[in-house]
């Protein structure tokens, strides 16, 4: 799994790709997490469409990037999950939390 | 109910084997030509079992996870996930959607929940200080050709 | 030589398990992060031997396939197949290319063959009445990342 | 592992799709049997586009289908072999029978 960054003004896109699950789950939110902190985007784009699977270790990934963007008043978008990714987020209640699509 | 088919699996607590698991497992199911969902659903719920045994069965120590996967006649897939770790002291709480004894914010006590919700059938067997199994259940469709 | 991480497989002498050996196996391997043709050259040299435990081992018997893999420092992988079938008589007249004790034009001869050239070294010890051990090693490049 | 045989004149092609290796080899065997030895092609095309692993047991598919076709003078073309295939192939010589490309 692997994690590539980019800025569109102040909206920061983290582009995910592989599987998301408890191996890499840590590395992954470190890497988004440092540069979160530093640049504080006012939006936050999650880019699931490289991942071909997640399991509950991704909600802890999701659910925390939420916070720290109210933390800074900023907001969270997850685009691009597959149905099985969504049908674990659902499960979640992600929905309820960031905007999709 | 009769016994078509099935496979035994052994390998160590180490987080590297969480894709192999799903992997294997899913490869094994794949003999039964199920369609895309019932893979991943057989995938995210292994994943959880197997992901259990290496955070919390075994903590921080390494020791064998052990797998087996049953095909039994009508496609009935029966998955055990095992391993000789620390056990459940009250297997009904763990259960509970959003128990977890992790509260670092890495675990969402969501695991039991995910593995009910992709699965016909969820049994866990604990005893405290010697180890817990997962049991599994999930009938596939039949297809037409 | 440190042993890094290794698995354990058992399961039926049935064709359709060919498919889910390779499959198990690679995924395993995958961990190393190897090519795809470090992939496909491990997947044809298991298939082989997989399939003799079948065809040749169990012929029309269903029998236990046992594997193991063990992965050590430096990324040499080590696969294991193994049946308690018939035997082989004569090793090395068996590991000659073109040999084979099937003469219905099914089977090429060539299998110890492939697993020869597609890793870097194979081993076989063989029980008449017993059984036969495959053990066929391969050393995958370090990736720079 | 399917087949799909298709005609172009007295030309038959035989897609393969899947895995090719023992456990599927003699119903794939079978079914492309049954159609050469009915209808003679002049030129029988294996395409293996769709095959995306192949053992040792696809050897004696080729090699057999090569001597079948040689009884009645007909010529067998194998393509799309990726290089794994190419690999087991060119052990068993079936590059110096068959045209290839
Ligand atoms: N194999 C296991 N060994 C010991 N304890 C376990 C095991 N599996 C689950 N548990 C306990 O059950 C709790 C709930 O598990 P789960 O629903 O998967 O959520 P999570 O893994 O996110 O904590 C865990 O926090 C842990 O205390
Ligand atoms: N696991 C096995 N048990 C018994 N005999 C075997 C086994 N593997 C190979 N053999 C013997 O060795 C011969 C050569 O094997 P191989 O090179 O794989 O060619 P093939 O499988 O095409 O016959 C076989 O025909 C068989 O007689």
């Amino acid at each position: 799994m692997s994690v590539k960054i980019t800025y569109d003004g102040a909206v920061m896109c983290a582009a995910l790709e592989g599987e998301l699950d408890h191996h890499v789950a840590a590395s992954i939110r470190r890497e988004i997490d440092d540069a979160v902190t530093r640049d504080k985007p006012r939006e936050l784009v999650l880019d699931f469409r490289g991942v071909s699977f997640m399991d509950s270790s991704g909600i802890g990934l999701v659910m925390g990037r939420y916070r720290i963007q109210q933390e800074h008043e900023g907001t969270l978008r997850v685009e691009g999950t597959s149905p099985q990714i969504r049908k674990v987020m659902r499960l979640a209640g992600l929905d309820r939390l960031a905007k999709f699509g | 109910m009769k016994l078509v088919n099935q496979m035994k699996l052994t390998f160590q607590s180490r987080s590297v084997n969480e894709g192999f698991a799903r992997g294997a497992i899913s490869a094994f199911v794949a003999t039964l030509d199920p369609t895309v969902e019932e893979i991943s659903d057989i995938k995210t719920a292994v994943s959880e079992a197997v992901t259990n045994c290496i955070v919390h069965g075994y903590r921080d120590t390494i020791g064998q996870i052990h797998v087996t996967v049953k095909i039994f006649e009508d496609q009935l897939v029966r998955i055990t996930v095992r391993d000789n770790g620390c056990g459940i002291e009250d297997v009904e709480q763990a259960m509970q959607p959003l128990f977890t004894t992790v509260h670092t914010g890495e675990r969402s006590g969501l695991g039991f929940t995910v593995m009910e919700s992709f699965m016909d059938k969820v049994k866990v067997r604990s005893v405290p200080g010697k180890g817990t199994t997962v049991t599994l259940d999930k009938r596939i469709a039949a297809r037409e050709d």
